[in-house]
């Protein structure tokens, strides 16, 4: 059971979360993106072993998103970030492949 | 032509006897009666807007996550950095309304959405612990704490009230009987015989 | 290759079983493959030895990181059936059935393919309706199935509590006779040996760290035992595709989950079939150890890690206890768990990527240890002919781009 | 054979305990175990072993142990494979072992053990291949025969389950001196300690012992300290409380054995196991150390016993586990058993070290007390068969293989100890890392990444000293770290235990012949049957990697997981491979540490509560009115309301015609309901639907597609314009979660400019859907005040108004295609409202009508249910709604996608009407359809999502999704269910009122 800290709320378990894959990935504008861009947007991941940044959605408490960057590799949180902010410079976040 | 009835039906009606059988004990059981509600949004940081609910509410919103205010009959729960529920006499939502006139706000009337289940006693703790992953303990969750979360599998609001002797447990309707016979359920063992 | 037998048993008692030769070599890299195949899965390893059986490709090396089959091939609930919606993974899924029907014969390895039926649970209308639907698409593309009534359900699996009080009652389900498991670890060693015999080298403890591209083209890998080169490579590693996609410089439409599952003590038989609901979120069957083996939903986080959450448990054993009320006092002797590499679509990628004579086969996710055969026959064949086998053309990886999804998720829905 | 000691132990003599065991009745006290109680009577023989069916008895005393597993109980409370070490035995209590047919005595499928030549590690693989066909018929059925060690009940579980949760600040595992020291130090700074261990009693080894501890007998001073905890306010101890699981996060999880040690006494309210979840701060393991056994020859037979179990059973149960032991060890630490057996009064035959000068303090000692020694020498050989009778004790030559004396101790026990692995599984499973100390051969607990702390024999620590302060020092510093204490440890109490004495890791003693040679096995995992020549074998077909051969042997696998097993197993392939053991490293340790019953893991949630059910304010009316309910997600909802005689046809029938000609009344509350307000509400909904929202006039109704990014349609539903900044709208009932977090999704992640917010209110309003001719007339009656004629009142708008006196919203709109209103009410008054419509309807002949009808009646329009005629691969222009999809909008979800080559496909799926030829066929939902019919295979062009009988057209109608539809209207196709072929021609998908004349009544 994973333990993540709603920015609001605090720490609560996996479980009142909605996992919301991953991060910062910006809706192209869809004018200017040919199929192979969209596929891009729609289905294609970065899926590092490693740092993730990933969004979490705290679902059975104040229902807010907001970014998370978590190893893949062990499960650590390395931090908590707010919908928007730029991924933060974590040590150790170079993640393998990606 | 029909009236509407004096009192409103509460979801938990078909569970009255259950109930009654429950107040004696380690822990009890009860449903609270209904009370007008509100859904109240609006940005947090307008100090305007939190002044002015403040003055009809007699109390300032909440803005510490996970805690609630109150005043006279009046409680006002923080369920988000820019949502609560308020729980007082009727006919708010107008003052309210009045109040926040011009002010990006959103207030939605709830009275009819929920049932409030208290849950007291001595092991009324360890009921909860059955169901609830949060730390209940009064270092983490003192009295006055209220949060969202899971009990068993339905999301409720879970407000440690008064004194703290008491868990307000306010659940959706249609969740309501599944609650309240689970709680019936994991009070048995500390019901007399 | 020594035959394996009773006489070849009976042979080796008298010597002390001390005769026996190794199954496959250990042999070291050569500085260069004609095929190099990264990931010695069953995946892998059946696509090396169909290179060797079926195209006389032997200059071939499977790579692998740690142990041979100690990936998902390793940690599966082996459930097989081909019972699938879609025309195009009916035939593949279909296809690799067939070869399972006489893949111990042709391995000379005792698989323990066991036919003994899968069943799924039907719990609501809009279940039975899919299920419908895909039994009777089943029929046409001449794949077996059957629908059976709540009544049938329990005549077939008596231990099912088919009381219609429970809170999601079985309404009926379909029964794919042909379908039921193998022993998981069997599929890769019997794979491993054929091909090493036919002089394909596995190489394990070697990871491959860099995928060598000039020019568009690959050329070899960077290995934790040195660089090979190649002429054609193949990224058949499952839960990591993302991450051997990111070193030949592309992504993919797919995402790493932990699914986890557990086996009980060893029981005497009591379960006859394969057992899966969708509705409740379980499935079940009995090993020929006896132990029940039990699988349920992923855990949704991203993670590599090989472990996931005790709550992903409670609740399958939450809907087990109820489907199968007997086994509440049973115990959990033993659960794990896998990386599953998860399309968009719940079906796989086979066949060419970005980077030319560099192929892939993965994006199984929670369902691809029944297609082992299937997907190293088709996988064989784009390597060795360099365009993809009508079996695996639908599930190239520009379905992403031009739409064209093969959504399985009906059919796949929990796993397995 | 009576083997109780007359005095001492820690049994309670006063209470005297039948039982029955394989049959034959004994007796026991309180305070045994049932291992203990027949220890106490002489039984050694208990079960059979998995695979050669080997007679088994008792290793160990707790649980770790292998082999002595036994089905307990009977009927529907019988529970298969328990290890005897920790049934505590209680009165009346029935047991027999497992495996064996008809007894452990006589097992008749000990010919697989005669066969044991020909069935090495693996030859399963190597076999049963020809001829085929014999698999199925007769290979596979007769090796499951020989499947599995106990039975599973035949009945269900009569017993109930919980769980708990619970948040620590500092976890102590196992109360053995180490974690007693732990939690003491922990506990006196005050900080939440939860204590578990899985024994009834804390004190640990110490039971086991006879070693003082601050003056007193360890175990009284454990107990001293439990009362000490005991007064500590937030100090919890658990016993029977098993740890078995380390997840992420420091997140574990324990199972309690509530009532299993009372038996039939125990009070039926309360649960018999309890799943506790830990959230700790910090962990102590304190979870002590397992004997190893040594691999000699024939080293499984009964009889054969870890020696420190035999100490155990000695000093605290009062049993001697024989009168005629042989001690066998590589270490000085054994030395002590044979010390405290003679101390009791009992008798050692000889101590066999493989060390050639052991230096045991005690061995002068035991000489004297007529105690023969043999050094350098090992066990070669024991014989016997249901129990040992004898041993041949050999000489250990230079090059590791025997020497030259030989002598045969006629014997009834031997007791064996190969030093002692660090219980570090727990450890291992937080995923830490492991290192090898040579000197010892060990595998210690190294890196740690959880918030945790290893303390005593877990840690390697195997004095009594020792463990005591490094557990008071763990304990201090883990409280220190959780923020409580200076991180000082308290002083640990003196204690009178000597210092470990030496060892030498030895792995596998050579017998009379070559290992695997002849019939002597050479046991390491007692409970699977793997043997050192099995693992050899492994290693010389090219299984090199551990983990290759614990799987092709199977050694490790078996309920104990090699909790015996595994150490000396990967010695021994080490050896095989010419590697050392790091080199070889270990298995994965894997949760749960001892098994867990499936029915604590399931908890409470079980039955009715397996999951809620969601109910409507009207749901006691439904019941009433005998309303057959159709799970939907959560919700029941009425699916008809059959009249006495009725079946399921008749009664929807019944219920459509009576909405097509007068007037019917639906619960609708189950559709979600979302309240959009802000200034950019209709901003927001322009960009979700496919249509517009923002030219929606306020007090009107508009109906709406939503799609993904990938263009296809996942929900439709209507949304009112109530104001200019506000909006309600409805969702189907099993997205109304899921559509609402789309919403939020998007506006908190991709457009946090817009100014909006989005409240559910699917509770606060019950819905009822009030539909046919007469409705009109029907609510007039109740509304007097609202207007309803089709002018002030038109279709696809919104009205407030009263309601059967409450305040209720009205909206025209109608998914049967009859004039009908929606009512929404204060979900409290849903009841009383619906009540009014019956009464006010009578007249008229309301009647209540269920999903099924719904679904006809929707389906004779045409109208389309998300998830029936749309399957996740669906877009609005195949479902023919082209007309919903805004031509405008520069931009909305799923827009994009349609100009991907896929959606210009001439042959996509369309949804059309379907008409059997035969009139009265009505086809499956979810047939195929096929031009022309044959023998599979058969292309298919599509299938049928909804069919039903209808009322109102006098016919079967359906829809179907068809390649190219459109463009075949008119076509004879044919429909595949049941595998027989049906003839159908494809139609306009809608059947009933074309014009949709009927709408205004
Ligand atoms: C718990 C669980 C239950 C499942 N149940 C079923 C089921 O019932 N039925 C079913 O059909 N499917 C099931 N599956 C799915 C199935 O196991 C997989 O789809 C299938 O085994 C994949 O086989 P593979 O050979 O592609 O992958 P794997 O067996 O995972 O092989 C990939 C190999 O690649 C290696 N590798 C990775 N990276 C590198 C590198 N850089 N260099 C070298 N080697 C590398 C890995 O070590 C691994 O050995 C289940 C999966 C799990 C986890
Ligand atoms: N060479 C030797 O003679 C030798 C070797 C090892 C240990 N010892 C002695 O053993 C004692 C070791 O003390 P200690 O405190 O480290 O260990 P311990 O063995 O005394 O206590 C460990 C306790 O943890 C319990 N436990 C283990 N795993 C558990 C789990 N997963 N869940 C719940 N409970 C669990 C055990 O049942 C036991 O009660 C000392 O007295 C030491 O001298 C002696
Ligand atoms: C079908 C199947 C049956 C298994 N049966 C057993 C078993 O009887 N005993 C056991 O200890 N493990 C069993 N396992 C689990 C393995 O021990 C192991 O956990 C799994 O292969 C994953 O590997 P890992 O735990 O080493 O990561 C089984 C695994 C599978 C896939
Ligand atoms: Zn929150």
């Amino acid at each position: 059971m994973l333990w993540i800290d709603c920015p609001w709320c605090g720490a609560r378990p996996e479980t009142e979360y909605r996992y919301g894959g991953e991060a910062h990935i910006a809706r192209p504008d869809p004018a200017a993106t040919d199929d192979a861009g969209w596929a891009d947007y729609l289905f294609m991941r970065t899926n590092p072993k490693g740092v993730h940044a990933e969004r979490w959605m705290h679902r059975e408490g104040c229902r807010r998103w907001f970014n998370v960057l978590r190893s893949t590799v062990n499960n650590e949180v390395l931090a908590v970030y707010p919908m928007g902010a730029p991924r933060p410079d974590v040590p150790g976040g170079e993640a393998e492949g990606g | 032509m029909a009236e509407a009835p004096a009192t409103p039906r509460s979801p938990l009606a078909g569970l009255a006897g259950a109930l009654a059988g429950a107040q004696a004990g380690g822990v009890t059981l009860t449903e609270r009666p209904a009370r007008a509600r509100l859904n109240l949004r609006l940005d947090p940081e307008d100090e305007e807007a939190l002044a002015a609910a403040a003055a009809v509410l007699g109390a300032a919103l909440p803005l510490a996550p996970n805690t609630a205010a109150s005043a006279g009959d009046r409680t006002v729960l923080w369920l988000g950095p820019d949502e609560w529920l308020v729980t007082g006499p009727a006919a708010e939502a107008d003052m309210l309304t009045g109040a926040l006139a011009g002010r990006h706000h959103a207030i939605t009337d709830v009275s009819a959405m929920y049932a409030t289940l208290a849950l007291s006693g001595a092991n009324a703790r360890e009921v909860l612990m059955k169901g609830c992953r949060l730390d209940l303990h009064p270092r983490a969750f003192a009295a006055g704490t209220c949060v969202q979360t899971a009990l068993a599998r339905a999301q409720v609001i879970l407000h440690r009230s008064g004194n703290g002797q008491t868990y307000e447990i306010t659940v959706r309707n249609s969740f309501s009987v599944y609650l309240a016979t689970w709680l019936l359920d994991a009070m048995a063992e500390y019901r007399p015989a | 290759m020594t035959k394996f037998s009773i006489f070849s048993l009976a042979r080796n008692a008298l010597s002390h079983h001390e005769r026996w030769p190794e199954q496959w070599r250990s042999p070291a890299p050569k500085p260069a493959y004609e095929v190099v195949v990264i990931g010695a899965g069953g995946h892998g390893l059946a696509t090396a030895y169909y290179l060797a059986a079926r195209h006389g490709i032997t200059d071939v090396a499977v790579l692998e990181k740690g142990w041979l089959g100690g990936g998902n091939t390793g940690r599966n609930t082996t459930v097989i059936r081909s019972n699938y919606l879609w025309d195009e993974s009916a035939a593949l899924y279909e296809h690799a059935l067939k070869l399972w029907e006489g893949l111990a014969q042709e391995l000379n390895y005792n698989l323990m393919f066991s036919q003994r039926g899968v069943l799924n649970l039907i719990h609501n209308v809009h279940d039975l309706q899919e299920a419908t639907r895909r039994v009777n698409a089943n029929h046409l593309n001449a794949v077996d199935a059957e629908l059976l009534t709540t009544g049938q359900v329990k005549a077939f699996c008596p231990i099912l509590n088919t009381a219609p009080t429970t809170r999601y009652p079985i309404l009926g389900g379909t029964l794919q006779r042909r379908g039921g498991n193998a022993r998981h670890d069997a599929v890769a060693w019997g794979y491993a040996r054929a091909a090493d015999a036919r002089g394909v080298d596995i190489i394990q403890n070697c990871e491959v760290t860099g995928i060598d591209v000039e020019g568009g083209r690959v050329t070899g890998v960077q290995t934790t035992q040195g660089a090979i080169a190649a002429r054609k490579v193949a990224i058949v590693v499952a839960g990591h595709s993302s991450v051997l996609a990111a070193m030949a410089g592309f992504r993919l439409p797919i995402e790493s989950h932990p699914l986890q599952a557990l086996v009980s003590e060893p029981l005497k038989p009591v379960l006859h079939c394969v057992i899966m609901s969708n509705g409740v979120h379980v499935y079940v069957s009995q090993s020929d150890k006896g132990e029940l083996v039990i699988g349920a939903g992923l855990d949704p986080p991203n993670s590599y890690s090989q472990r996931g959450g005790l709550h992903t448990i409670e609740d399958q054993m939450g809907a087990l206890v109820e489907l199968i009320p007997i086994v509440s006092r049973v115990r959990m002797m033993r659960s794990w768990g896998g990386i599953v590499d998860v399309c968009p679509d719940a079906s796989p990628v086979i066949g060419k990527t970005p980077v030319e004579n560099l192929y892939i086969n993965g994006g199984w996710g929670t369902g691809g240890f029944k297609s082992t055969p299937g997907s190293g026959w088709v996988l064989a064949h784009t390597i060795a002919t360099g365009e993809p086998h009508p079996l695996n053309a639908p599930f190239a990886l520009d379905r992403f781009t031009s739409g064209r999804l093969i959504d399985e998720h009906g059919a796949a829905a929990v796993a397995h | 054979m009576n083997c109780r000691l007359e005095s001492g132990g820690r049994i309670d003599r006063t209470q005297r305990l039948r039982f029955a065991f394989n049959g034959r009745r004994y007796r026991g006290f309180a305070g045994d175990t049932l291992a203990s109680a027949l220890i106490a009577n002489g039984v050694h023989l208990t079960s059979r072993s998995f695979k050669y069916h080997r007679p088994r008895g008792i290793l160990t005393a707790g649980a770790e142990e292998p082999s002595a597993l036994v089905q307990l109980g009977e009927g529907a409370r019988t529970e298969p494979n328990l290890r005897a070490t920790q049934v505590e035995l209680h009165d009346g209590l029935v047991a027999a072992g497992v495996n064996a047919w008809p007894s452990a005595s006589c097992d008749l499928a000990a010919w697989t053990g005669r066969l044991a030549p020909l069935f090495p590690a693996g030859f399963y693989y190597k076999t049963f291949l020809w001829p085929a066909s014999f698999w199925k018929a007769v290979y596979e059925p007769a090796i499951r025969r020989m499947a599995g060690l106990g039975r599973a009940p035949e009945e269900p579980d009569p017993d109930i389950y919980d769980r708990m949760n619970v948040h620590c600040d500092v976890l102590v595992v196992g109360g053995g001196p180490a974690g007693l020291g732990a939690a003491l130090a922990a506990g006196e700074t005050g900080a939440r300690v939860l204590l578990v261990d899985e024994q009834p009693a804390l004190g640990g080894a110490l039971q086991g012992l006879r070693h003082r501890v601050d003056g007193m007998d360890g175990a009284e001073w454990a107990q001293a300290a439990a009362a000490r905890l005991a007064a500590m306010p937030e100090v919890q101890v658990l016993t029977r409380t098993t740890l078995f699981g380390y997840y992420d996060h420091n997140t574990l999880a324990a199972l309690e054995r509530r009532t299993d040690h009372l038996g039939p006494d125990a009070p039926a309210h309360l649960t018999r196991q309890r799943l506790w979840t830990v959230k700790a701060r910090r962990v102590v393991l304190a979870t002590g150390a397992h004997e190893r056994p040594l691999v000699f020859a024939d080293n499984d037979r009964p009889g054969v016993m870890l020696a420190s179990a035999a100490q155990r059973y000695v000093n605290h149960f009062a049993a001697l586990p024989g009168r005629l032991p042989v001690l066998f060890t590589n270490n000085d630490d054994a030395y002590e058993v044979a010390h405290d057996i003679v101390a009791a009064g009992g008798k050692v035959l000889a101590v066999v070290d493989c060390r050639p000068e052991p230096a045991a303090p005690l061995a002068a000692t035991l000489k004297e007390a007529g105690v023969a020694l043999y050094t350098g020498a090992v066990i070669a050989a024991t014989h016997g068969t249901r129990r040992v009778q004898a041993v041949t004790v050999a000489a250990l030559g230079e090059d590791g293989g025997l020497g030259g004396g030989r002598w045969r101790i006629g014997c009834d026990s031997v007791l064996v100890s190969g030093g002692w692995n660090p219980a570090v599984h727990l450890f291992c499973q937080s995923a830490g890392r492991l290192t090898f100390e040579e000197a010892r051969g060990i595998f210690l607990p190294g890196e740690a990444t959880q918030a945790l702390e290893v303390a005593g024999a877990a840690a390697g620590s195997f004095g009594l000293a020792a463990c005591l302060a490094d557990g008071a020092a763990a304990g201090a510093r883990a409280a220190h770290a959780a923020g409580f204490g200076d991180g000082r440890a308290p002083p640990a109490p003196p204690s009178d235990a000597p210092e470990p004495g030496a060892i030498a890791p030895f792995w596998l003693a050579p017998g009379l012949k070559p290992v695997g040679h002849g019939k002597a096995k050479h046991m390491v995992d007692h409970q699977d049957d793997v043997t050192a020549a099995d693992i050899r074998l492994a290693a010389r077909e090219g299984f090199r990697s551990v983990e290759h051969v614990k799987r092709y042997t199977t050694v490790g696998m078996g309920t104990d997981q090699g909790k015996t097993a595994n150490v000396n197993g990967l010695a021994i392939l080490a050896d095989a491979l010419g590697k050392s053991v790091p080199e070889v490293g270990f298995t994965t340790y894997r949760p749960p540490y001892t098994p867990v019953t499936f029915g604590a893991l399931a908890g409470r949630d079980r039955g009715a509560l397996m999951d809620p059910v969601r109910r409507t304010a009207m749901h006691e009316w439904h019941e009433a009115a005998g309303a057959v309910f159709e799970p939907v997600g959560q919700w029941h909802r009425p699916w008809w309301y059959p009249r006495r005689g009725e079946d399921k046809h008749a009664a929807v029938a019944r219920e459509c015609r009576a909405v097509r000609a007068a007037v019917g009344v639906l619960d609708a509350s189950t559709l979600g309901k979302i309240d959009i307000r802000g200034p950019d509400a209709a901003t927001l909904l322009d960009r979700l639907y496919t249509n517009a929202f923002s030219t929606l006039k306020v007090g009107r109704v508009r109906y709406g597609l939503m799609c993904g990014d990938d263009g296809m349609v996942f929900d439709d539903g209507t949304t009112a314009r109530l104001a200019e900044d506000h909006y309600l709208m409805t969702t189907t009932t099993g997205n109304a979660a899921h559509v609402l977090e789309w919403l939020e999704e998007w506006v908190q992640t991709e457009w946090p400019e817009l100014r909006v917010w989005c409240t559910s209110v699917t509770e606060q309003w019950a819905t009822l859907a009030l539909a046919g001719p007469k409705a009109r007339d029907v609510l007039a009656a109740v509304a007097p005040g609202l207007a309803l004629d089709a002018d002030s009142f038109p279709f696809m708008s919104v009205r407030e108004g009263t309601v059967a006196g409450v305040g209720a919203r009205v909206f025209r709109i109608s998914f049967t295609g009859e004039l009908s209103f929606e009512i929404n009410v204060p979900w409290h008054h849903g009841r009383h409202v619906w009540e009014a419509l019956m009464e006010a309807g009578a007249a008229h002949g309301i009647t209540p009508y269920g999903t099924e009808a719904m679904h006809v009646l929707r389906a004779e329009r045409g109208f389309i249910i998300v998830g029936q005629e749309t399957d996740g691969t669906t877009t609005p222009q195949d479902l023919g709604m082209d007309w919903i999809v805004s031509k405008k909008k520069a931009d909305f979800l799923g827009k994009r996608a349609w100009i991907r080559e896929d959606n210009k496909r001439a042959d996509r799926k369309q949804l059309v009407g379907i008409l059997t030829d035969d009139p009265k066929v009505v086809l499956a939902e979810g047939a195929q359809l096929v031009d022309r019919p044959g023998r599979p295979p058969v292309p298919m062009i599509g299938h049928v999502t909804s069919s039903y009988m209808s009322p109102a057209v006098g016919r079967s109608i359906a829809l179907a999704l068809v390649k190219g539809g459109r463009a075949r209207l008119g076509e004879a196709v044919h429909a595949n269910q049941a595998k027989k072929f049906v003839r159908c021609t494809i139609a306009e998908p809608v059947f009933y009122d074309p014009e949709g004349g009927k709408r205004d009544g």
